[in-house]
Protein backbone atom coordinates (compact mmCIF):
# COMPACT_ATOMS: atom_id res chain seq x y z
CA UNK A 1 0.00 0.00 0.00
CA UNK A 2 1.66 3.54 -0.98
CA UNK A 3 1.78 6.63 1.56
CA UNK A 4 -1.02 8.06 -0.85
CA UNK A 5 -3.66 5.19 1.41
CA UNK A 6 -4.72 7.56 4.61
CA UNK A 7 -4.68 10.79 4.34
CA UNK A 8 -6.39 14.13 6.48
CA UNK A 9 -6.98 16.92 4.08
CA UNK A 10 -7.78 20.22 4.98
CA UNK A 11 -9.47 21.50 1.86
CA UNK A 12 -11.93 20.10 -0.24
CA UNK A 13 -11.60 16.39 -1.71
CA UNK A 14 -11.25 15.90 -5.09
CA UNK A 15 -13.69 12.49 -4.84
CA UNK A 16 -13.27 11.74 -8.52
CA UNK A 17 -9.53 11.95 -8.80
CA UNK A 18 -9.22 10.14 -5.60
CA UNK A 19 -11.92 7.27 -6.94
CA UNK A 20 -9.55 7.17 -10.47
CA UNK A 21 -6.33 6.66 -8.60
CA UNK A 22 -8.27 3.82 -6.88
CA UNK A 23 -9.49 2.43 -9.89
CA UNK A 24 -6.98 2.35 -11.76
CA UNK A 25 -4.53 0.48 -9.34
CA UNK A 26 -4.59 -2.63 -10.47
CA UNK A 27 -5.53 -4.25 -13.91
CA UNK A 28 -8.19 -6.77 -13.04
CA UNK A 29 -9.96 -4.69 -10.63
CA UNK A 30 -13.67 -5.36 -11.16
CA UNK A 31 -15.19 -3.36 -8.30
CA UNK A 32 -14.59 -0.28 -7.11
CA UNK A 33 -16.97 1.22 -4.15
CA UNK A 34 -16.96 4.68 -3.18
CA UNK A 35 -18.57 6.08 -0.02
CA UNK A 36 -18.54 10.20 0.58
CA UNK A 37 -19.89 10.78 4.11
CA UNK A 38 -21.10 14.74 2.97
CA UNK A 39 -21.86 17.71 5.32
CA UNK A 40 -25.61 18.68 5.54
CA UNK A 41 -27.14 21.18 5.70
CA UNK A 42 -29.23 20.23 9.14
CA UNK A 43 -28.29 18.26 12.17
CA UNK A 44 -31.08 16.47 14.29
CA UNK A 45 -33.67 19.13 12.60
CA UNK A 46 -31.20 22.29 13.12
CA UNK A 47 -30.24 24.37 10.17
CA UNK A 48 -26.03 24.28 10.40
CA UNK A 49 -24.03 26.98 8.08
CA UNK A 50 -21.03 25.07 8.78
CA UNK A 51 -18.93 21.83 10.43
CA UNK A 52 -15.61 22.49 12.28
CA UNK A 53 -13.50 19.25 12.42
CA UNK A 54 -11.08 18.48 14.75
CA UNK A 55 -8.61 15.42 14.55
CA UNK A 56 -5.57 14.10 16.66
CA UNK A 57 -2.63 14.58 14.45
CA UNK A 58 -0.52 11.32 14.02
CA UNK A 59 -3.35 9.17 16.03
CA UNK A 60 -6.08 9.99 13.44
CA UNK A 61 -3.94 8.12 10.46
CA UNK A 62 -2.56 5.57 12.15
CA UNK A 63 -6.17 4.42 13.15
CA UNK A 64 -7.34 4.72 10.30
CA UNK A 65 -4.55 3.00 8.67
CA UNK A 66 -4.89 -0.04 10.72
CA UNK A 67 -8.86 -0.32 9.98
CA UNK A 68 -7.20 -0.19 6.44
CA UNK A 69 -4.98 -3.03 6.64
CA UNK A 70 -7.64 -4.93 8.41
CA UNK A 71 -9.76 -4.62 5.82
CA UNK A 72 -6.88 -6.07 3.52
CA UNK A 73 -6.65 -8.98 5.94
CA UNK A 74 -10.18 -9.71 5.74
CA UNK A 75 -10.85 -9.39 2.50
CA UNK A 76 -8.87 -9.50 -1.63
CA UNK A 77 -8.67 -5.79 -1.90
CA UNK A 78 -6.25 -4.15 -4.54
CA UNK A 79 -6.51 -0.71 -3.89
CA UNK A 80 -7.82 0.96 -0.69
CA UNK A 81 -8.34 4.60 0.32
CA UNK A 82 -9.40 6.81 3.14
CA UNK A 83 -9.39 10.65 3.01
CA UNK A 84 -10.80 12.69 5.99
CA UNK A 85 -11.63 16.18 6.22
CA UNK A 86 -10.59 18.60 8.72
CA UNK A 87 -11.17 22.10 9.58
CA UNK A 88 -14.37 24.31 8.32
CA UNK A 89 -16.73 22.07 6.24
CA UNK A 90 -19.33 23.68 4.33
CA UNK A 91 -23.05 21.71 3.87
CA UNK A 92 -22.50 19.85 0.50
CA UNK A 93 -19.24 19.24 0.58
CA UNK A 94 -17.29 15.89 1.77
CA UNK A 95 -15.84 15.02 5.16
CA UNK A 96 -15.15 11.76 4.23
CA UNK A 97 -14.09 9.73 1.46
CA UNK A 98 -13.50 5.65 1.52
CA UNK A 99 -12.49 3.95 -1.78
CA UNK A 100 -12.35 0.13 -2.27
CA UNK A 101 -11.72 -1.93 -5.00
CA UNK A 102 -11.13 -5.86 -5.73
CA UNK A 103 -11.65 -8.36 -8.05
CA UNK A 104 -15.23 -8.37 -7.19
CA UNK A 105 -18.07 -6.13 -5.50
CA UNK A 106 -18.58 -8.46 -2.54
CA UNK A 107 -15.25 -7.76 -1.00
CA UNK A 108 -15.58 -3.93 -2.19
CA UNK A 109 -18.74 -3.32 -0.50
CA UNK A 110 -18.09 -5.32 2.85
CA UNK A 111 -14.24 -3.26 3.00
CA UNK A 112 -15.68 -0.08 2.64
CA UNK A 113 -18.34 -0.92 5.13
CA UNK A 114 -15.91 -1.75 7.33
CA UNK A 115 -13.40 0.53 7.17
CA UNK A 116 -16.20 3.78 7.97
CA UNK A 117 -17.88 1.41 10.84
CA UNK A 118 -14.33 1.31 12.83
CA UNK A 119 -13.52 4.51 11.32
CA UNK A 120 -16.80 6.33 13.25
CA UNK A 121 -16.05 4.88 16.42
CA UNK A 122 -12.34 4.91 16.74
CA UNK A 123 -10.80 7.06 14.30
CA UNK A 124 -9.75 10.42 17.10
CA UNK A 125 -12.14 13.25 15.05
CA UNK A 126 -14.67 15.72 16.45
CA UNK A 127 -17.54 17.36 15.36
CA UNK A 128 -18.64 20.84 16.05
CA UNK A 129 -21.61 22.37 14.24
CA UNK A 130 -22.04 26.07 13.65
CA UNK A 131 -25.48 27.68 13.48
CA UNK A 132 -27.42 30.39 14.15
CA UNK A 133 -24.54 31.83 16.27
CA UNK A 134 -24.16 28.83 18.11
CA UNK A 135 -21.62 25.96 18.26
CA UNK A 136 -22.56 22.85 19.12
CA UNK A 137 -20.22 19.66 19.68
CA UNK A 138 -22.18 16.34 18.40
CA UNK A 139 -23.01 13.97 20.55
CA UNK A 140 -20.81 10.15 19.51
CA UNK A 141 -23.78 8.31 18.10
CA UNK A 142 -24.73 4.56 19.87
CA UNK A 143 -26.01 3.38 16.20
CA UNK A 144 -22.67 3.53 15.12
CA UNK A 145 -21.15 1.61 17.94
CA UNK A 146 -23.39 -1.09 17.16
CA UNK A 147 -22.54 -1.07 13.69
CA UNK A 148 -18.86 -1.24 14.34
CA UNK A 149 -19.61 -3.83 17.05
CA UNK A 150 -20.73 -6.28 14.45
CA UNK A 151 -17.90 -6.86 12.94
CA UNK A 152 -16.51 -8.36 15.91
CA UNK A 153 -15.61 -12.07 15.40
CA UNK B 1 4.17 13.91 31.32
CA UNK B 2 2.76 15.98 28.30
CA UNK B 3 -1.24 15.61 28.25
CA UNK B 4 -3.17 16.58 24.86
CA UNK B 5 -7.05 17.52 24.94
CA UNK B 6 -9.37 17.62 22.26
CA UNK B 7 -12.65 18.89 21.58
CA UNK B 8 -14.77 20.03 24.23
CA UNK B 9 -12.35 18.97 26.64
CA UNK B 10 -9.68 21.37 25.33
CA UNK B 11 -12.45 24.18 25.51
CA UNK B 12 -13.14 23.59 28.57
CA UNK B 13 -9.62 23.25 30.22
CA UNK B 14 -8.77 26.05 27.50
CA UNK B 15 -5.61 24.49 26.73
CA UNK B 16 -4.41 22.21 23.94
CA UNK B 17 -1.34 20.30 26.12
CA UNK B 18 0.25 20.82 29.16
CA UNK B 19 3.61 19.33 31.00
CA UNK B 20 2.51 17.79 34.31
CA UNK B 21 4.98 16.20 36.87
CA UNK B 22 2.48 13.39 38.08
CA UNK B 23 3.65 12.06 41.49
CA UNK B 24 5.07 8.37 41.73
CA UNK B 25 1.58 6.95 43.11
CA UNK B 26 -0.35 8.05 39.59
CA UNK B 27 -0.30 4.70 37.66
CA UNK B 28 -3.01 4.24 35.50
CA UNK B 29 -5.14 6.63 32.92
CA UNK B 30 -7.60 6.57 36.07
CA UNK B 31 -5.42 7.82 38.29
CA UNK B 32 -4.14 10.58 36.06
CA UNK B 33 -8.02 11.51 35.34
CA UNK B 34 -8.93 11.40 39.44
CA UNK B 35 -5.12 13.54 39.84
CA UNK B 36 -6.04 16.00 37.41
CA UNK B 37 -9.77 16.56 38.80
CA UNK B 38 -7.99 17.77 42.30
CA UNK B 39 -6.46 20.46 39.98
CA UNK B 40 -8.87 22.81 39.87
CA UNK B 41 -12.49 23.80 39.15
CA UNK B 42 -12.22 23.44 35.31
CA UNK B 43 -10.83 20.18 35.68
CA UNK B 44 -13.06 19.08 38.16
CA UNK B 45 -16.60 19.89 35.81
CA UNK B 46 -14.41 18.97 32.65
CA UNK B 47 -13.55 14.91 33.62
CA UNK B 48 -16.97 14.99 36.17
CA UNK B 49 -18.91 12.13 33.75
CA UNK B 50 -16.20 9.26 32.97
CA UNK B 51 -18.85 8.26 30.57
CA UNK B 52 -17.48 10.54 28.14
CA UNK B 53 -13.76 10.43 28.65
CA UNK B 54 -11.65 8.45 26.04
CA UNK B 55 -7.83 8.15 26.67
CA UNK B 56 -5.02 7.45 24.45
CA UNK B 57 -1.15 6.47 25.63
CA UNK B 58 1.56 7.30 22.89
CA UNK B 59 -1.47 8.08 20.31
CA UNK B 60 -3.02 4.22 21.14
CA UNK B 61 -6.41 4.00 22.84
CA UNK B 62 -6.27 2.66 26.01
CA UNK B 63 -8.94 1.74 28.90
CA UNK B 64 -8.65 3.66 32.35
CA UNK B 65 -6.97 0.97 34.12
CA UNK B 66 -4.07 0.98 31.59
CA UNK B 67 -1.25 1.55 33.16
CA UNK B 68 1.00 4.96 31.90
CA UNK B 69 4.40 3.48 32.89
CA UNK B 70 6.85 3.96 29.61
CA UNK B 71 3.98 6.91 28.05
CA UNK B 72 5.20 10.03 26.96
CA UNK B 73 2.11 11.23 25.71
CA UNK B 74 -1.25 10.82 27.21
CA UNK B 75 -4.62 11.96 25.37
CA UNK B 76 -7.85 12.83 26.33
CA UNK B 77 -10.68 13.14 24.73
CA UNK B 78 -14.73 12.85 24.32
CA UNK B 79 -16.33 9.74 21.92
CA UNK B 80 -15.08 10.42 18.68
CA UNK B 81 -17.04 11.49 15.88
CA UNK B 82 -15.81 11.37 12.75
CA UNK B 83 -16.61 10.33 9.61
CA UNK C 1 -37.29 10.26 -9.66
CA UNK C 2 -36.42 11.99 -12.97
CA UNK C 3 -36.14 10.12 -16.34
CA UNK C 4 -32.25 9.67 -15.70
CA UNK C 5 -32.45 7.36 -12.88
CA UNK C 6 -31.89 4.60 -15.10
CA UNK C 7 -29.77 4.84 -18.01
CA UNK C 8 -28.32 2.23 -20.83
CA UNK C 9 -25.25 4.44 -22.41
CA UNK C 10 -23.38 3.38 -25.81
CA UNK C 11 -20.33 4.94 -24.62
CA UNK C 12 -18.45 5.55 -21.91
CA UNK C 13 -19.83 6.26 -18.28
CA UNK C 14 -18.84 9.70 -16.85
CA UNK C 15 -19.04 8.67 -13.33
CA UNK C 16 -18.08 11.66 -11.65
CA UNK C 17 -20.77 13.46 -13.32
CA UNK C 18 -23.30 11.09 -12.34
CA UNK C 19 -21.87 11.18 -8.83
CA UNK C 20 -21.93 14.92 -8.81
CA UNK C 21 -25.64 14.83 -10.08
CA UNK C 22 -26.65 11.90 -7.48
CA UNK C 23 -24.78 14.43 -4.23
CA UNK C 24 -26.53 16.91 -5.32
CA UNK C 25 -29.77 16.21 -5.75
CA UNK C 26 -30.80 17.30 -2.17
CA UNK C 27 -29.42 19.44 0.73
CA UNK C 28 -29.54 16.79 3.62
CA UNK C 29 -28.21 14.19 1.50
CA UNK C 30 -25.23 13.06 4.40
CA UNK C 31 -24.58 9.49 2.58
CA UNK C 32 -23.31 9.00 -1.10
CA UNK C 33 -22.26 5.21 -2.18
CA UNK C 34 -21.25 4.40 -5.90
CA UNK C 35 -20.45 1.20 -7.10
CA UNK C 36 -18.65 1.11 -10.69
CA UNK C 37 -18.44 -2.66 -12.17
CA UNK C 38 -15.21 -2.09 -13.95
CA UNK C 39 -14.30 -4.59 -17.35
CA UNK C 40 -11.23 -6.86 -16.03
CA UNK C 41 -8.32 -7.32 -18.20
CA UNK C 42 -9.22 -11.44 -17.67
CA UNK C 43 -11.77 -13.45 -16.97
CA UNK C 44 -11.09 -16.85 -15.40
CA UNK C 45 -7.48 -16.53 -15.95
CA UNK C 46 -7.98 -16.24 -19.36
CA UNK C 47 -7.10 -12.34 -21.05
CA UNK C 48 -9.58 -10.99 -22.77
CA UNK C 49 -9.14 -7.90 -25.49
CA UNK C 50 -12.85 -6.30 -24.74
CA UNK C 51 -16.12 -7.40 -23.53
CA UNK C 52 -19.45 -7.25 -25.50
CA UNK C 53 -22.34 -6.32 -23.72
CA UNK C 54 -25.88 -6.87 -25.24
CA UNK C 55 -29.41 -6.08 -23.63
CA UNK C 56 -32.79 -6.34 -24.72
CA UNK C 57 -34.06 -2.80 -25.21
CA UNK C 58 -37.03 -1.94 -22.70
CA UNK C 59 -37.41 -4.66 -20.69
CA UNK C 60 -33.32 -3.83 -19.85
CA UNK C 61 -34.71 -0.77 -18.28
CA UNK C 62 -38.39 -1.56 -17.00
CA UNK C 63 -35.65 -4.32 -14.42
CA UNK C 64 -33.78 -2.32 -12.89
CA UNK C 65 -36.65 0.62 -12.77
CA UNK C 66 -38.45 -1.66 -10.69
CA UNK C 67 -35.44 -2.48 -8.16
CA UNK C 68 -34.96 1.03 -7.98
CA UNK C 69 -38.19 1.32 -6.97
CA UNK C 70 -38.13 -1.55 -4.83
CA UNK C 71 -35.22 -0.05 -3.19
CA UNK C 72 -36.62 3.15 -2.52
CA UNK C 73 -39.28 1.54 -0.45
CA UNK C 74 -37.03 -0.39 1.27
CA UNK C 75 -34.51 2.41 2.51
CA UNK C 76 -35.27 6.15 2.65
CA UNK C 77 -33.39 7.57 -0.68
CA UNK C 78 -32.96 10.64 -1.51
CA UNK C 79 -31.88 10.12 -5.04
CA UNK C 80 -30.41 6.82 -7.26
CA UNK C 81 -28.95 6.13 -10.60
CA UNK C 82 -28.14 3.51 -12.44
CA UNK C 83 -26.21 3.34 -16.01
CA UNK C 84 -25.32 0.50 -17.87
CA UNK C 85 -23.06 0.56 -20.58
CA UNK C 86 -24.08 -1.90 -23.60
CA UNK C 87 -21.89 -2.69 -26.73
CA UNK C 88 -18.15 -2.93 -26.64
CA UNK C 89 -16.23 -2.29 -23.77
CA UNK C 90 -12.50 -2.32 -22.92
CA UNK C 91 -10.42 -3.36 -19.88
CA UNK C 92 -10.48 -0.65 -17.54
CA UNK C 93 -13.75 1.22 -18.68
CA UNK C 94 -16.92 1.27 -16.18
CA UNK C 95 -19.62 -1.55 -17.31
CA UNK C 96 -22.38 -0.38 -14.47
CA UNK C 97 -22.45 2.21 -12.27
CA UNK C 98 -24.88 2.71 -9.36
CA UNK C 99 -24.88 5.76 -6.72
CA UNK C 100 -27.37 5.72 -4.04
CA UNK C 101 -27.78 9.31 -1.89
CA UNK C 102 -29.22 8.95 1.63
CA UNK C 103 -29.18 11.30 4.79
CA UNK C 104 -26.94 8.16 6.64
CA UNK C 105 -24.50 5.63 5.29
CA UNK C 106 -26.37 2.41 6.21
CA UNK C 107 -29.07 3.22 3.54
CA UNK C 108 -26.57 4.33 0.97
CA UNK C 109 -24.60 1.38 1.36
CA UNK C 110 -27.89 -1.53 1.52
CA UNK C 111 -29.84 0.02 -1.20
CA UNK C 112 -26.53 0.09 -3.88
CA UNK C 113 -25.78 -3.74 -2.92
CA UNK C 114 -29.42 -4.55 -3.44
CA UNK C 115 -29.90 -2.56 -6.73
CA UNK C 116 -26.51 -4.49 -7.96
CA UNK C 117 -27.86 -8.41 -6.38
CA UNK C 118 -30.65 -7.88 -8.48
CA UNK C 119 -29.54 -6.47 -11.53
CA UNK C 120 -26.86 -8.68 -11.66
CA UNK C 121 -29.66 -11.67 -11.37
CA UNK C 122 -32.68 -9.91 -13.25
CA UNK C 123 -31.24 -7.76 -15.66
CA UNK C 124 -31.49 -8.85 -19.41
CA UNK C 125 -27.76 -8.19 -20.63
CA UNK C 126 -25.14 -10.95 -21.52
CA UNK C 127 -21.73 -10.58 -21.44
CA UNK C 128 -19.33 -11.79 -24.72
CA UNK C 129 -15.65 -12.13 -23.92
CA UNK C 130 -13.33 -11.07 -26.93
CA UNK C 131 -9.56 -12.30 -26.66
CA UNK C 132 -7.16 -14.53 -28.74
CA UNK C 133 -9.45 -14.26 -31.44
CA UNK C 134 -12.07 -16.26 -29.94
CA UNK C 135 -15.79 -14.80 -28.40
CA UNK C 136 -16.92 -16.77 -25.42
CA UNK C 137 -20.58 -16.13 -23.63
CA UNK C 138 -20.10 -15.80 -20.00
CA UNK C 139 -21.66 -18.08 -17.78
CA UNK C 140 -24.00 -17.23 -14.84
CA UNK C 141 -22.59 -16.86 -11.57
CA UNK C 142 -24.51 -18.84 -8.85
CA UNK C 143 -23.12 -17.04 -6.23
CA UNK C 144 -25.10 -13.84 -7.70
CA UNK C 145 -28.51 -16.08 -7.40
CA UNK C 146 -27.27 -16.52 -3.97
CA UNK C 147 -26.81 -13.16 -3.36
CA UNK C 148 -29.72 -12.03 -4.88
CA UNK C 149 -31.84 -14.62 -2.98
CA UNK C 150 -30.60 -13.22 0.72
CA UNK C 151 -32.78 -9.67 -0.30
CA UNK C 152 -35.85 -11.75 -0.30
CA UNK C 153 -38.18 -11.38 2.75
CA UNK D 1 -46.22 -14.11 -32.48
CA UNK D 2 -43.10 -11.65 -32.28
CA UNK D 3 -40.29 -13.92 -30.63
CA UNK D 4 -37.18 -12.35 -30.25
CA UNK D 5 -33.41 -13.69 -29.20
CA UNK D 6 -30.78 -13.15 -27.24
CA UNK D 7 -27.07 -13.81 -26.87
CA UNK D 8 -25.98 -17.08 -27.74
CA UNK D 9 -29.48 -18.17 -28.25
CA UNK D 10 -30.11 -15.60 -31.40
CA UNK D 11 -26.36 -16.68 -32.84
CA UNK D 12 -27.54 -20.29 -32.60
CA UNK D 13 -30.52 -19.61 -34.56
CA UNK D 14 -29.22 -16.69 -36.59
CA UNK D 15 -31.95 -14.74 -35.84
CA UNK D 16 -32.99 -11.60 -33.69
CA UNK D 17 -36.36 -12.14 -34.39
CA UNK D 18 -38.99 -13.69 -36.26
CA UNK D 19 -43.08 -13.98 -36.84
CA UNK D 20 -44.92 -17.15 -36.30
CA UNK D 21 -48.13 -18.34 -36.23
CA UNK D 22 -48.85 -20.65 -33.15
CA UNK D 23 -51.06 -23.57 -33.48
CA UNK D 24 -53.85 -22.89 -30.69
CA UNK D 25 -52.66 -26.21 -28.66
CA UNK D 26 -49.84 -23.92 -27.71
CA UNK D 27 -50.71 -22.20 -24.34
CA UNK D 28 -47.86 -21.63 -22.16
CA UNK D 29 -43.82 -20.95 -22.29
CA UNK D 30 -43.20 -24.80 -22.25
CA UNK D 31 -45.26 -25.57 -25.02
CA UNK D 32 -43.70 -22.41 -27.13
CA UNK D 33 -40.24 -24.47 -26.79
CA UNK D 34 -41.22 -27.56 -27.59
CA UNK D 35 -43.11 -26.48 -30.61
CA UNK D 36 -40.14 -24.18 -31.68
CA UNK D 37 -37.92 -27.34 -31.16
CA UNK D 38 -39.71 -29.17 -34.05
CA UNK D 39 -38.76 -26.30 -36.51
CA UNK D 40 -35.73 -28.04 -37.31
CA UNK D 41 -32.19 -29.16 -35.96
CA UNK D 42 -30.91 -25.00 -34.91
CA UNK D 43 -34.03 -25.11 -32.89
CA UNK D 44 -33.72 -28.31 -31.03
CA UNK D 45 -30.05 -27.70 -30.21
CA UNK D 46 -30.50 -24.55 -29.00
CA UNK D 47 -33.22 -25.55 -27.10
CA UNK D 48 -32.19 -28.56 -25.76
CA UNK D 49 -31.13 -28.02 -21.96
CA UNK D 50 -33.98 -26.08 -20.33
CA UNK D 51 -31.69 -24.82 -17.48
CA UNK D 52 -30.26 -22.30 -19.36
CA UNK D 53 -33.16 -20.91 -20.86
CA UNK D 54 -35.11 -17.94 -19.70
CA UNK D 55 -38.26 -16.40 -20.99
CA UNK D 56 -40.25 -13.13 -21.01
CA UNK D 57 -43.23 -12.54 -22.23
CA UNK D 58 -43.95 -8.22 -22.95
CA UNK D 59 -40.57 -7.70 -21.19
CA UNK D 60 -41.41 -9.23 -17.82
CA UNK D 61 -39.89 -12.77 -16.84
CA UNK D 62 -41.78 -15.55 -17.20
CA UNK D 63 -41.56 -19.33 -16.22
CA UNK D 64 -42.23 -22.08 -18.37
CA UNK D 65 -45.64 -22.62 -16.95
CA UNK D 66 -47.24 -19.18 -17.61
CA UNK D 67 -49.54 -18.55 -20.31
CA UNK D 68 -49.03 -16.80 -23.65
CA UNK D 69 -53.07 -15.46 -23.63
CA UNK D 70 -52.12 -11.62 -24.71
CA UNK D 71 -48.50 -11.88 -25.72
CA UNK D 72 -47.46 -9.76 -27.46
CA UNK D 73 -43.84 -10.51 -27.72
CA UNK D 74 -42.18 -13.41 -26.02
CA UNK D 75 -38.55 -13.44 -25.57
CA UNK D 76 -36.04 -16.30 -24.90
CA UNK D 77 -32.16 -15.97 -23.66
CA UNK D 78 -30.00 -17.23 -21.78
CA UNK D 79 -29.00 -16.56 -17.65
CA UNK D 80 -28.84 -12.80 -17.57
CA UNK D 81 -24.98 -11.83 -17.03
CA UNK D 82 -25.00 -7.93 -16.98
CA UNK D 83 -23.66 -5.71 -14.31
Amino acid sequence: MNSETVRISHSPIDTAAETRAVAEAASNIGAVVTFSGICRADEKGAQISALHLEHYPGMAEQEIESHVEEARKRWPLFAARVVHRVGRIMPGETIVFVATASAHREAAFAAAEFIMDYLKTSAPFWKKTEGGGKEIWVDANEKDERAAARWQK
Amino acid sequence: MKIVYFAWLRERLDKTEEDVDLPASVETIGDVIEWLKTRGEEYALAFDNPKVIRAAINKTHVRAEAKIAGASEIAFFPPMTGG
